[in-house]
């Protein structure tokens, strides 16, 4: 028995080396979520500082907490209504994105189409494509559409761009799903119709949930397109309307800027936070690789 | 090579003709929506870049190759190019390799408390950029950022610079700052596609001694292809786009050593008036993207992606 | 080569205990069987071994030395994978050669020892494919391959076979055999399937909930099976359990008119026991059908439920009231579905178990619900 | 944008409903119905948030509480760079805004050129903006003797000095170059940064290259190279920088001068890390900061001094200015509301909630600090014309090249010869090649 004791104290010790690697591992781990946190961190200490608190250098933390400058930024900048056409813009522009995506991705998963190769290469053209490159002729189809300076407009500009992205990642995530089970629908006298949607449609849920919500953080950090093809301030999302926080040449509380850069966040957190698992576990590669 | 392509228009109305629904909401439907949105603007783009129009004017004057011959003598042009080049390589050596490093330690559990690590990472993935940048206006501000005040903290005050003012050294500031934006993006493919590698590979190498050196290198990557076909795809992609963060945080400054393509084809646009060349240099992005992509999909990346 | 002890080992994920505590003692050479259902450890035992999972509690010595808490590279052990684990992205003999390459062994060095395991593992023909390019025997001896070219002093498998289609794995069973003879490495080899334990192993060490219900050689497993758990669990079809009364020299069910007589070995074991409930354990084998002109008076007699005809031997599945029992008996047997027959006993071949703790009344071992 | 949207959609609102009440009180009772829908107006601007924004607000407000029910004025606005983007797009589109923010200078002349303003000639004349008006605001407006916009503020460039600075070194008011390069090294020997400049986003430190190029070489050689008449490469041009240059190695501008920025510099101005700093008087919004009346440290001005023996000239420009589309159909309309824009009760307004300056000369200063009735006197006192900053003077194009330029010779990185040398390339492709 005493040798059993013996050998649980020796073993103490051991442990430690044992750990010892990751616990280094971790401590690497803190410093990296340390710059990684700390910005933001930074961001929230700085909003809630008063302004001639500023000069106390970055790290000081704050003497007299006001939320003044939260008030001032969302009435200011009206945040309550862009807040609720970011939201509007970034469910709305993801869902019709899937939506055009889920035949397509499936078309170019499970059929052998002539001349599929082209079109795929086709629509992925679209990621490619900067921004900048497309306002003037996409300014000139929405105005023949009489879509400017509508919600919808910006919604079906969204879609349509999120499309070739949906497309790529729904079409791998379908291709995991294993034949046989169309096979046997087909068997059963399924058409292409009912096997989309009655069985690749509800297997591709996890897709569709990560696919949604990558496209939907997409929208939401966005501000070319709603921009340019928005003029009417009651709907324009937090991003055009954040921009005014990046004003060259007046701004001098940094509170200012760096409370609105934090309510800005906080839709994404929540979002962020309901849906994190989702995109950083589960089926995501099957999603993305071909 | 004629027949060929007569077989396939003949086969694709046959497919059309057995796969109605198929092929009018999964082919037709997107083509259609394409050509109108995506498609026509390109077309547009290259049509444009054959004329010098400044935006404004109701007429556009034909310069035939003028502008491209102007772009290739441009030395802004050549500038950006280099930069987008410097972009990529930090996006690659540091978001994408941090990424890989990160979701490889948490999959083989290295560290303690990886959910936060993770959710750190990832956070500034759902920011603007634009609140992004004006984070770091802030933080790494020379007079009264935070950045300078942690490194004079830890003694390595001599590593204090001018991260914004400094023309040799800007370009990666803002990369680096793009690349903070970003790393949570590779980490998560990563993670879920190291999560996808069959466990006992790693069991089997660890019991014939390899350590987590040769473990990320010869067990996990190769069997990460298609992973890091998409990662480096989605890099070089942004790299080429890369526009939010210079707006907002240099405009091209210091001495016109911070543009990139993207930002380039901005300024000729929008602040020079010059909306032929700017649509040249956007298909110079274009040309060179496909170029980039294809080459890499048919060397390093071949069957990544099987169509 | 090497012996393996494990010594007061304990597992626990967190506050759940897989393992309680596990001696095992596995000789130089010997070829130790896990065997036990699936969640019983046997999986997690090997896996200790291998340094795949830290030890919670306890000691583990391959040879002399103390392992515990080594990594896996320093165990001096190779393993195969119920998957395999080759590499995808590597050709066979790169496969082989990993663990060489790492423990950087010269170039000619690693290609006479691959060239040499793979002719012996008749994979020489294969050396540049991919393991994609294998047929499922084919991978399962580049994974033996992989294991054996290093020349380790302890062998881990877990479940090699189970990947096989039926055919392949008789084949296989024999070859690892054989191998075993010819290296005499120390091998310890995990397992659900009875028949493998039984046919590979010199010792088989059955496992349930993380416990040792025995661990003896194959043919001691068989005959002298230390409880129900093993007694149900070793041999094929499993044993016969009848839960009878005591009743003087004799075991009985009055209700269904049923009685066994024990033998004189058996009876001395019973005088010891005190209850009034005894389970039977009776193996398949040892019943037969009296002829039917013959029957003895007093015999047990079950009603023909179905007959399974294997060629050279028939299954009768028989039952009486709530006993249900399983009889081989000879491939002529013509047992009509429905009848009733009498059964003759091999009164050398019965078991007496405790119906509360399971365990053998006549060795005296722990049952297997014993903590 | 700001707190008015709210407003906006409920005025929106109670306007349908008028306007569906009234309309069906008007098919009762037989009436003309016109009157019930009023003209609309977009107003489309670029201001600063918070103060430029708010003050943008009230006016807006305040016009539609008076007149909606008749000319009714929607705003939409974006700041910064982006703003021209906008501009871009909407003014070629086919329902341009009725009213739009436009730049002076080179951008006026780009947008002129393609026909978007109209020419306001006759409401100068109408509404006696030209007798209003700071003079050298409405020369700036004139493009071959028609003008095109209206000036909404102005704005003049002059040296802030901090006061307490001045007076702990003992220094006086510098009138020459010479005088102010004399305090400049005292102050640098007592530890201070003689200029301040804020040179991040590259168009600060072109202020003092065009105070100096017209102090030093006056005012045609200046103009000359803004109307393309001198190149870029002229020996004077190139002498200016080669003198920016020089201040720079000498250590005469605040240290990382290229990594600040404008706003963040007001950091190391309020500490006292500076001594001078020629910027416009937009600048006098940041001096405020959170109070009501500058300046948040004591801070006063001069008058860029003269470097030869001419008389130096301040520059006075526009700041903002606002035109009215060519094919707004409501022109007259469109007018009235800008004069609204420099009333004397809107310019008062601006001088409280806006940074200064107003363009409408009979503005009452007197509730200013008198550091800033002086500097509204001189603007007023300058004359109907004086000079741009490279800038606004020149279009995007080659202000651009030119600034990259200049920040590229001061970070050491290339010479002055090849500064003005890259800007005179790129002029030449926008103007040609100057004929001598």
């Amino acid at each position: 028995m005493s040798s059993v004791a013996l050998l649980t104290e020796r073993r103490t010790f051991k442990r430690l080396r044992f750990a010892a690697p990751r616990l280094f591992a971790t401590l690497l781990a803190f410093i990296l979520a340390a710059i990684w946190l700390g910005p933001l961190a930074l961001m929230v200490m700085t909003s809630i500082k008063p302004n001639k608190e500023f000069l106390n250098g970055p790290f000081a933390l704050p003497i007299a907490p006001t939320f003044e400058p939260y008030q001032k930024v969302w009435e200011g900048l009206n945040f309550g209504v862009l807040m609720q056409n970011s939201v509007l813009y970034a469910t709305t522009g993801s869902a019709l994105a899937v939506l055009l995506a889920l035949v397509p991705a499936f078309a170019l998963s499970r059929f052998e189409i002539p001349g599929k190769k082209y079109v795929f290469a086709l629509l992925l053209t679209g990621l490619i494509l900067p921004q900048q490159t497309v306002l003037i002729p996409l300014y000139a189809v929405l105005r023949s559409l009489h879509l400017l300076d509508t919600r919808i407009g910006l919604i079906i500009v969204h879609g349509v761009y999120g499309m070739p992205a949906q497309i790529l990642i729904l079409r791998g995530f379908m291709t995991t799903i294993p034949r046989e089970i169309e096979k046997a629908a087909q068997i059963e006298g399924a058409t292409d119709f009912q096997i989309f949607t009655k069985i690749i449609l509800p297997l591709s849920v996890p897709g569709i949930v990560v696919g949604y919500t990558l496209n939907f953080i997409a929208i939401w950090k966005e501000f070319v397109f709603a921009l340019v093809f928005l003029n009417s301030e009651n709907i324009l999302p937090v991003t055009v309307g954040m921009l005014k926080l990046n004003s060259d040449r007046y701004i001098t509380a940094f509170n200012l800027p760096a409370a609105g850069l934090v309510i800005s966040q906080i839709p994404i957190v929540i979002l962020f936070i309901l849906t994190y698992r989702g995109i950083s576990s589960g089926n995501f590669v099957g999603s993305v690789k071909g | 090579m004629m027949s060929r392509i007569d077989d396939e228009r003949y086969s694709f109305l046959a497919f059309a003709r057995n796969h109605v629904f198929v092929t009018l909401f999964g082919i037709v439907a997107p083509v259609l929506l394409f050509a109108c949105f995506i498609g026509y603007p390109i077309v547009y783009t290259i049509y444009l870049s054959f004329f010098e129009w400044n935006g404004m004017a109701p007429t556009k004057t034909f310069v035939g190759l003028a502008n491209y011959s102007y772009m290739f003598g441009d030395k802004y042009f050549y500038i950006s190019l280099e930069n987008n080049l410097k972009w990529l390589v930090v996006s690659l050596a540091f978001p994408v390799v941090l990424g890989f490093l990160i979701a490889y330690a948490m999959r083989v559990r290295a560290v303690y408390f990886p959910t936060l690590l993770r959710t750190a990472i990832f956070f500034p993935v759902t920011m603007s950029l634009v609140a992004v940048g004006l984070m770091f206006l802030l933080i790494l501000n020379p007079i009264f950022g935070a950045f300078d005040t942690v490194l004079r903290a830890l003694g390595l005050g001599f590593l204090v610079s001018e991260w914004f003012g400094d023309y040799r050294i800007a370009i990666y500031t803002l990369a680096f700052v793009g690349g903070w934006a970003f790393t949570g993006l590779p980490m998560i493919f990563y993670f879920a596609g190291i999560g996808d590698v069959p466990k006992e590979t790693f069991d089997a190498a660890r019991i014939e001694g390899a350590g987590h050196l040769r473990m990320m290198l010869r067990v996990a990557l190769p069997q990460l292809r298609s992973v890091t076909a998409v990662v480096v795809m989605l890099t070089l992609f942004e790299s080429l786009k890369a526009f939010d963060l210079i707006a907002v945080m240099t405009k091209g400054a210091p001495f016109g050593r911070t543009n990139v393509l993207g930002y380039l084809v901005y300024l000729e646009s929008f602040w020079n008036s010059r909306f032929g060349y700017g649509a040249t240099v956007s298909v110079a992005i274009l040309v060179l993207s496909i170029a980039i992509a294809t080459l890499m999909l048919g060397t390093v990346f071949r069957g990544a992606f099987d169509v | 080569m090497a012996s393996v002890s494990l010594i007061n080992i304990e597992k626990r994920y967190g506050a759940q205990v897989v393992i309680p505590k596990l001696n095992v003692e596995i000789a130089d050479g010997s070829f130790v069987v896990l065997v036990g259902p699936s969640g019983c450890g046997k999986t997690t035992t090997l896996n200790m071994i291998a340094g795949l999972e830290p030890i919670t509690a306890g000691q583990l010595l391959i040879g002399a030395r103390d392992v515990t808490d080594l990594p896996p590279k320093n165990r001096d052990i190779a393993m195969v994978f119920q998957s395999y684990a080759l590499f995808p992205h590597m050709n066979v003999f790169d496969n082989i050669a990993f663990g060489m390459k790492i423990r950087r062994l010269s170039r000619s060095e690693i290609d006479t020892r691959v060239r040499n395991v793979a002719s012996r593992l008749r994979i020489d023909a294969f050396l540049d494919r991919r393991p994609k390019a294998l047929s499922g025997g084919q991978r399962q001896r580049v994974a033996l391959a992989r294991a054996m070219v290093r020349r380790p002093g302890v062998f881990l498998m877990d479940e090699p076979l189970s990947n096989l289609d039926a055919k392949l794995r008789i084949e296989a069973r024999s070859f690892l055999t054989k191998m075993h003879h010819e290296v005499r490495t120390t091998t310890v080899y995990v397992t659900h399937d009875q028949s493998e334990a039984m046919t590979m192993g010199d010792t088989i060490v059955v496992m349930k909930d993380g416990l040792i219900q025995q661990a003896a050689a194959p043919l001691e497993v068989y005959n002298e099976p230390a409880n129900m758990f093993v007694a149900g669990f070793i041999g094929s079809p499993a044993m016969n359990f009848l839960e009878l009364s005591k009743a003087d020299t004799k075991l009985v069910d009055r209700e269904h008119e049923l009685e066994f007589p024990v033998s004189d070995r058996l009876r001395a074991v019973l005088d010891k026991y005190r209850k009034a409930k005894v389970v039977l354990g009776l193996r398949p084998d040892a019943l037969r059908p009296a002829p039917r002109n013959a029957e003895p008076a007093g015999a047990p007699r079950f009603s023909v439920d179905v007959a399974q005809h294997l060629g050279h031997e028939t299954l009768l599945d028989a039952s009486r009231g709530p006993h249900r029992l399983v009889a081989r008996v000879s491939g002529t047997d013509d047992s009509k579905i429905g009848e009733t027959r009498a059964f003759l006993l091999d009164l050398d071949n019965m078991h007496l178990f405790d119906p509360d703790s399971g365990a053998n009344l006549a060795s005296g071992g722990t049952g297997p619900n014993a903590r | 944008m700001g707190r008015s949207s709210n407003k906006l959609t409920r005025r929106k609102f109670l306007r349908t409903t008028a306007a569906i009440g009234g309309g069906a009180a008007a098919s009762a009772f037989g009436l003309n119905s016109a009157r019930a829908a009023p003209i609309e107006l977009r107003y489309f601007y670029r201001a600063a948030w918070p103060t430029s924004e708010t003050y943008a607000n009230w006016l807006i407000d305040e016009w539609n509480k008076k007149n909606g029910d008749r000319v009714h004025v929607t705003g939409s606005s974006v700041d910064g760079e982006t703003y021209k983007t906008k501009q871009t797009i909407e003014l070629s589109s086919s329902s341009p805004p009725d009213i739009f923010y436009s730049w002076e200078g080179g951008r006026a002349a780009e947008i002129i050129k393609a026909g978007f303003s109209a020419d306001l000639t006759p409401y100068y004349q109408k509404f006696g903006w030209d007798k209003s008006l700071n003079p050298a605001s409405v020369t700036l407006a004139t493009f071959d003797g028609k003008k095109y916009f209206v000036p909404t503020e102005i704005g003049a460039s002059v040296v802030w000095y901090r006061k307490d600075l001045h007076d702990k070194l003992g220094l006086s008011v510098p009138t020459t170059w010479d005088e102010m390069m004399a305090n400049a090294q005292k102050a640098k020997a007592a530890g201070i940064a003689p200029f301040m400049l804020s040179n991040q986003k590259k168009w600060p430190a072109q202020f003092m290259w065009s105070a100096m190029m017209v102090n030093k070489y006056g005012l045609d050689a200046y103009q000359g190279l803004i109307d393309n008449k001198i190149p870029w490469t002229d020996p004077r041009a190139v002498d200016i920088t080669a003198m920016m240059q020089k201040l720079a190695e000498d250590g005469m501008f605040i240290p990382d001068f290229n990594s600040i920025d404008f706003a963040p510099a007001q950091v190391p101005w309020t500490q006292g890390k500076a001594l001078y700093w020629y910027m416009g008087s937009f600048i006098l919004g940041s001096f405020r900061g959170d109070q009501k009346e500058c300046c948040q440290v004591p801070t006063d001005w001069f008058a860029f001094p003269a470097m030869s023996d001419k008389k130096p000239i301040m520059s006075i420009y526009d700041e903002d200015t606002v035109m009215i589309h060519a094919a707004s159909k409501n022109k007259d309309e469109a007018a009235e509301f800008v004069d609204w824009m420099v009333s004397p009760a809107a310019s008062a307004k601006k001088l409280e909630i806006d940074k200064p300056y107003a363009s409408n000369a009979s503005t009452d200063l007197s509730h200013l600090p008198e550091m800033e009735q002086r500097l509204g006197k001189a603007m007023a006192d300058a004359g109907s014309y004086t000079f741009m900053h490279v800038d606004h003077g020149t279009p995007p194009a080659i202000s651009d090249r030119f600034l990259d330029g200049l920040q590229g010779v001061l970070a050491g990185a290339i010479s002055p010869q090849e500064a003005m040398a890259a800007t005179e390339t790129e002029a030449e492709r926008v103007r040609g090649k100057i004929k001598t």
